[in-house]
């Protein structure tokens, strides 16, 4: 078919999970040779259309239509056999098996025996690593990789399957820069040869890059599109972010208490990766009443860093000071007695316990609080689980609700409430926003902030620039287990975080930089 | 006015599961017990008189008494083969204290009084089950595993205290002042056998630890996400120690009721119950999965098991058949369980479904 | 003399194992946590190392494939010979065959297998006689008032559980006043034994005895009567001469027990083997030898010490 | 020239990780077996004898083949505690029909010829199995009470078909055609006995499934992230059923080879044999929760067991120390895999220790 035609066409489709309705009644269509990329914040429902046109879910409502005639996609088998691949925006990997194994799984390749043909199978592999530029060998164990090359193993898996439409959810999130633009050679390569792609990220400008056509969510709704020209990063960031409260914390309160947090030269061993340094000699101050935020790529080192300081993983060398107390040896039990405390990168497997309701997920961290005579007091307890639904704004049915009943935003409300009942002194936040949706972002953001103007000292880690900018009192970078920069949000620029995430050279350890007239910088 | 439409109208969806799924699952044994009591009710005249009643709950009780140890060790997501073994080791103990044991190095028999030998063997059984709980927490060995290994050594090490006899002539005597073991542990307070009353006791005090203490909110924790549990600074490790020494010291518990009520302490008491007490467990509703599951429940179960297989012997079941229909049962009581949670997931969905009109909380947020 | 000494280099010859009066003598028993093949066992052990020979015991726990592996085991050690309680007349013929072609003479003790010309000796405590006096003792103690009585069996696959339950069946189905109201298997166990006299107890409240395969089960139905304060009104027949059991019966509270001979057919076993290993012949007239069992009663109970009647 | 690079250039680099895991885990399996092979030897002049070795062998093949077919399921991240009672299953059958049966509403005797007895035999394991597999896989019935509960059902039915009998006289007779029977699977193909054939056979078949075979990729994925192999098209239900198919008929055969070994069908054939072939899984480096295990690390961890069992029969440790020493060798063999990885953790810290801080705080505090 020639270019631009539309291949695929979501009519009408709507999604509702529980009472969330991801998505509500969306017209969408992709075309043949084209980048079709997807803007919306999390929860936008980019990844549930994505999963809908892929097979893996099903549409409450709408139809599709392939190739002008409606068609069902029951299974991710009929999607490829109607030539549509996907790379999840999760990695889905076995991790207990090989490359080439996860890159064929599913659909093996058989020889005349019947029996798997590996060696053909590896040398596909090979070339994939190849045309992807890794040089991965096909018989690594998946596990081994890092991050990244586990994600070049799920686009090599996509590509490998030669789909006429390629759905890529967010498939750069652990790749550095240069690995990007690998991929960005491959995708230009598919579509001259026709084959239609849709890619959703939330690094706008790679995005803004390859688009030829640009479609933006809100709240499960499309709500504007245009074509490539005059596509730029004011347009997109106005739909996307559109009526949803815009906040900008940079300003607020500047002058600091003293020093409430001090990591300083910490090393933290992946032991699950052979003894790799995942945080290579660290070294950060936070001082009461401050924000700061901790950016970088996937695989930077920045979640064994909050696991390090929160107890649970071994800081290897360096020392954690709490108030001027080394914290060496204590459980993580003592550390949030301490005042220490960690909301986990993920949050249903970190965060939440879900077969407790929601008064049980809140309270478990402070239990010991409310304890009279050996036994947990109901009334004690009851009291500081309402208070606290109060503070941060809990959307639930009650106390008593299960957790699971609540959106994710809700959710990730009262992993943080369970740690602000330890009436902590100092917050460690792995991923606040991710998954979660525009309005309870603000929220948590301004609810941090209320708690530092507290005297809470808090140290987050963000892989948005954009959040790194507006809502943070100081920018550490980091970069391979490094710090690379210490920045100012009021002086820098997405440029600047974003090449110093690489961990490149020039942007190390770089504070002073020439101010950039837009606050959100247009890719060079 | 979105406020409370978003706060009210979860209540409707949201409050009833929790009840529900409680009550449903228990219930479910529940149902199974009545079905089989009114079976054998039905088939024999004698199986609702009160002194086979009577029997029938006092062979319930030991089984229970061990579920409960049980209980808390699948709470925590784990499993404990060994509990068969400790019954009869620590039954061997009490056997091998009353008959009276020579000093080392002396030539002297010492008879120590009855509620040393009750603490010394509820303790031994308690140590098995420390053992255990280091291996899994420390160690990280698989409960499956170190159970198994620690069922071969439990019972091993009974056979060799006894060298394979059975301890009789338990009753003690008084110049010995070691008497009071069976007219305490074999009596019948207010014409209910004592290990009824000792079942009763663990029921209350387990349930008051599960639900009022902070261990058991810990262990319902640990079980149902120990990663999420441990960055709340809950103890897990400990936690999961804490449990296999429960379940070890109400195998204990057994082993001395078990000797009591021959009155006899074979070393090869108890074998093959932990599958009745697992059994117990799981048919009480709880997951081999850890985090969900409850002492009621539990307690029901060992009825389920308890009073089919009496049954069966009192209409004069072939032992055979015993065997099948006891197998049967306990994968219908819990695969009901299963098939009644499909379908309640299924119209879920169903539900959610249809109401479409409805705000997000989402929205509502981003509307503030 | 001449026979003997390659008896002995026969089994010397498998290093260092040998000893004085010419190497191991492997005992396979039962389960030595059961007081009866306790004796078994202790009696065969002592008199072997009379005789001047090493010796190994083990136990197959009725599983014919234990003692199978057992039985290979003791002859890649080249034992000189194998005193053998058999696990099942016809699961272990194959077994004992593979011994003697080994070259390793097999005497069994106390059951015996269904084909005979293999084993040098079965010297067998006489089960359906052992049941038949048992038997008939108890249907005199429960008298011609006759009534409903209940029968607890032994393992079911254990073939002495059946001659035994036979040996009882036909004495007392000569009297048709009494009657067999239900059989349990409580495979030889007391605690089972005793729950499942109690749940029978539930369904026939009104019996008069109680015949038990052995006696672990039949202290076990005992306890359960004292529970219920019927051991008055209900007889019970034990088997086997556990110590307990016989003090149980000068207690008067069984009514008696049926002792296996075993300590004294352990020991012609033993003496058999080494006459076999020294003269090629076991010096008893027929390969089976079947030892009469001996009725407990009050009267003669004291003068039993450990399955060993003193005259 | 990329092309060349990318195939040939990283397999230096990358290829030895993947061995030296999986050497490690089976190597420590290794490390046991010798250990034991050496001390036996040591204490008896016999245990290395080619005849004893023979033996054992032979008593290992048993549970190697159980534990293969267990392999499968463990890979599955289930469990399979109904083999014991499926062995004892189908023997019984094998008895049943050798002896010939009587046809339903005819006075006729059949006498099925030999090969027909083992298909039969065969299917009814696998049969079992599928049971097994269907109620965990589609009544999402817990592995563990799925294969619980048919634990008791096929034994009591194969008790229910001899009455408790022991079926003999196996050999069949040449007028009824049904010989053959032991001569097959009693015989000695080149003074090796038959089971060793089998397991040999059954060995190198099962490997070439799990490493060659798109099912035996399916499984090894479905263990190790079940939600990946479903969103990449695998048959996850289906291949969760066949597991548990295959260890049915793993059990299967081993019934057959019972039989004729004894030569005789005893319904009792098999009990707790599940529990060896667990341990031997498990010794063998597969981890209890899926994704982690071979074929051959299977074999050798049914090699630790069976040797360790005989080599204490031979040097002729008491019954008791048996079960005490057993029991503490699973634990140990099982305990070192987890110390070793442990420690290899430890170090890493370690090292990272030693590296002497590149940069002091303070210089990081200017750069600030
Ligand atoms: N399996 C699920 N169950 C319940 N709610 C879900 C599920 N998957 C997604 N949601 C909800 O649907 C909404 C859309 O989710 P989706 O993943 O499509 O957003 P997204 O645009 O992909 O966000 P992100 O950019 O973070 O990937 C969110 O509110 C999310 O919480
Ligand atoms: N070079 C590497 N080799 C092996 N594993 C790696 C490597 N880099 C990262 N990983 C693994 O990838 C995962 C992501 O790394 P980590 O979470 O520490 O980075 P991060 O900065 O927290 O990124 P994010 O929080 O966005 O995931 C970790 O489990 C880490 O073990
Ligand atoms: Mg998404
Ligand atoms: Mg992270």
């Amino acid at each position: 078919m020639n270019q631009g035609d539309v291949v695929l066409r979501a009519v009408d489709v709507s999604k509702t999970y529980g009472v969330t309705r991801a998505l509500k009644g969306v017209n969408f269509e992709v075309r043949a040779g084209k980048v079709t990329v997807l803007f919306g914040e999390n929860g936008a429902g980019k990844s549930t259309l994505m999963k809908i046109l892929s097979g893996v879910e099903q549409p409450s409502g709408g139809h599709l239509v392939l190739h002008g005639r409606p068609v069902e996609i029951r299974t991710t088998n009929d999607a490829v056999d109607l030539g549509i691949a996907i790379i999840h925006q999760e990695l889905n990997l076995a991790p207990n098996l090989s490359v080439r194994d996860n890159v064929f799984i599913g659909r093996e390749l058989l020889t005349r025996a019947g029996t798997v043909d590996r060696r053909c199978e590896d040398e596909i592999t090979a070339e994939l690593m190849a045309r992807l530029e890794e040089d991965i060998h096909p018989s690594t164990p998946v596990g081994d990789l890092r991050l990244g090359q586990q994600q070049l193993v799920e686009i090599a898996r996509a590509l490998a399957a030669d789909a006429r439409i390629l759905i890529m959810d967010e498939p750069t999130s652990a790749l550095s820069h240069s690995e990007v633009q690998v991929l960005f050679k491959v995708v230009a390569d598919l579509t001259t040869h026709g084959v239609a792609i849709v890619y959703i990220s939330h690094h706008l400008e790679e995005a803004i890059e390859i688009a030829d056509h640009a479609v933006v969510f809100r709240d499960g709704e499309l709500v504007a599109q245009r074509d490539a020209e005059g596509l730029d990063m004011d347009w997109v960031v106005r739909s996307m972010v559109g009526r949803a409260a815009e906040y900008d914390f940079r300003d607020e309160q500047r002058e600091h208490g003293d020093v409430a947090l001090s990591i300083q030269d910490v090393r933290v061993v992946d032991t699950s990766a052979g003894g790799r340094l995942a945080v290579d000699g660290v070294s950060i101050d936070v001082r009461a009443g401050e924000v700061v935020c901790l950016y970088g790529l996937m695989g930077a080192g920045r979640t064994e860093l909050m696991e390090a300081l929160s107890g649970r993983d071994q800081v290897a060398s360096g020392r954690v000071l709490l108030h001027g107390v080394d914290l060496k040896g204590r459980s993580i039990g003592e550390r949030i007695e301490r005042g220490i405390g960690l909301v986990p990168e993920d949050r249903q497997r970190d965060g939440l316990v879900q077969l407790m309701s929601v008064g049980a997920n809140l309270s478990l961290a402070s239990l010991l609080g409310s304890i009279k005579r050996l036994l947990v007091s109901k009334k004690a307890e009851t009291a500081s689980i309402e208070r606290e639904i109060e503070d941060v704004k809990v959307k639930t049915a009650g106390p008593g609700a299960p957790i699971t009943s609540l959106s994710g935003g809700n959710q990730q409300k009262v992993v943080i409430g369970k740690m602000l009942l330890t009436d902590p002194t100092v917050l460690l936040l792995d991923e606040p926003t991710r998954g979660i949706d525009v309005g309870a972002k603000g929220e948590i953001f301004s609810l941090l902030f209320r708690e530092a103007r507290r005297g809470l000292a808090v140290l987050y880690v963000t892989s948005e620039v954009g959040e790194a900018l507006t809502a943070s009192h100081r920018i550490v970078v980091m970069a391979k287990g490094k710090v690379v920069a210490e920045l100012d949000p009021r002086t820098t620029t997405r440029q600047e975080i974003m090449s110093a995430s690489e961990g490149t050279v020039e942007a190390s350890g770089s504070t002073t930089s020439s101010p950039d007239s837009s606050p959100i910088g247009a890719t060079s | 006015m979105t406020e409370t439409s978003a706060r009210a109208q979860p209540t409707a969806r949201t409050r009833k599961p929790v009840n529900l799924n409680a009550l449903l699952v228990e219930g479910r044994a529940l149902v199974a017990l009545v079905v089989i009591i009114a079976v054998f009710a039905v088939l024999s005249d004698n199986y609702l008189r009160p002194e086979n009643l009577i029997i029938m709950t006092r062979h319930v009780a030991m089984n229970a008494i061990l579920a409960i140890g049980m209980l808390l060790v699948i709470l925590n997501g784990g499993i404990d083969l060994s509990v068969g073994s400790t019954v009869g080791l620590t039954g061997v103990i009490a056997g091998y204290l009353l008959k009276g044991y020579e000093m080392p190095f002396t030539a002297l028999i010492a008879y120590p009084p009855v509620w040393v030998v009750i603490i010394v063997s509820l303790a031994i059984g308690s140590l098995v089950g420390l053992i255990n709980g280091l291996l899994v927490s420390r160690l990280k060995i698989a409960p499956f595993i170190a159970t198994l290994g620690m069922l071969y050594v439990a019972r091993g090490i009974a056979l060799l205290i006894t060298d394979g006899e059975t301890f009789t002539r338990l009753s003690g005597d008084p110049q010995l002042g070691n008497t009071g073991f069976l007219t305490v542990l074999a009596s019948q307070p207010l014409g209910i056998p004592f290990p009824i009353w000792v079942m009763v006791v663990f029921a209350l005090a387990f349930s008051l630890v599960l639900t009022r203490t902070a261990f058991g909110r810990w262990l319902y924790a640990t079980g149902g996400n120990s990663r999420a549990a441990e960055l709340s600074g809950v103890p897990v490790k400990k936690v999961q120690t804490w449990v296999y020494v429960a379940s070890g010291f109400c195998a204990g518990a057994v082993g001395l009721l078990l000797t009591a009520d021959l009155p006899a302490a074979t070393p090869q008491g108890g074998s093959l119950s932990e599958l009745n007490a697992i059994a117990a467990v799981v048919i009480g509703g709880a997951a081999l999965s850890g985090g969900r599951g409850t002492v009621r429940g539990t307690i029901i179960g060992a009825f389920v098991i308890g009073f089919l297989v009496d049954g069966l012997v009192i209409i004069g079941v072939s032992t055979f058949w015993q065997q099948v229909i006891k197998g049967a049962v306990i994968i219908i009581a819990v695969g009901i369980d299963q098939v009644q949670q499909m379908l309640t997931a299924r119209s879920a969905i169903k539900k959610a479904q249809v109401k479409t009109p409805l705000k997000t909380p989402e929205a509502v947020g981003a509307g503030a | 003399g001449s026979s003997s000494s390659d008896a002995g280099s026969g089994s010397s010859s498998d290093g260092g194992e040998g000893g004085a009066g010419g190497g191991t003598i492997s005992i396979i028993s039962v389960d030595q946590s059961n007081p009866y093949w306790k004796a078994e066992v202790a009696t065969a052990e002592s008199e072997a190392k009379k005789l001047g020979y090493k010796t190994t015991a083990a136990d197959h726990k009725n599983d014919p494939s234990t003692q199978n592996e057992l039985i290979d085991t003791a002859i890649s050690k080249k034992v000189a010979a194998i005193i053998l309680d058999p696990a099942g007349a016809d699961e272990s013929v194959g077994a004992v065959k593979k011994a003697t072609d080994a070259g390793i003479p097999v005497l069994l003790v106390n059951a015996e297998i269904s084909e005979q010309g293999i084993a040098k000796s079965q010297i067998v405590s006489n089960n359906a006689q052992g049941a038949t006096v048992g038997a008939q003792e108890w249907v005199k103690s429960v008298g011609d008032a006759g009534g409903e009585y209940v029968e607890l069996l032994g393992a079911p696959t254990d073939n002495n559980a059946t001659v035994r339950s036979d040996g009882y069946g036909q004495i007392i189905s000569q009297f048709p006043n009494l009657v067999m109201v239900q059989q349990e298997t409580a495979n030889w166990d007391r605690a089972e034994g005793k729950s499942k006299m109690e749940t029978m107890l539930s369904a026939h409240p009104d019996i008069i005895g109680v015949v038990a395969g052995n006696d672990e089960m039949a202290l076990g139905a005992i306890q359960a009567l004292k529970d219920a304060g019927k051991l008055e009104q209900v007889k019970v027949l034990g088997f086997d001469g556990n110590q307990d059991a016989v003090d149980a019966v000068s207690d008067g509270e069984m009514v008696a027990t049926v002792l296996q001979p075993i300590v004294e057919g352990t020991t012609e076993a033993v003496k058999q083997a080494d006459e076999f290993l020294k003269t090629g012949k076991t010096g008893a007239s027929s390969e089976k030898q079947a030892i009469d069992c001996v009725l407990i009663t009050q009267d003669n109970a004291a003068s039993l010490d450990n399955f060993v009647l003193s005259e």
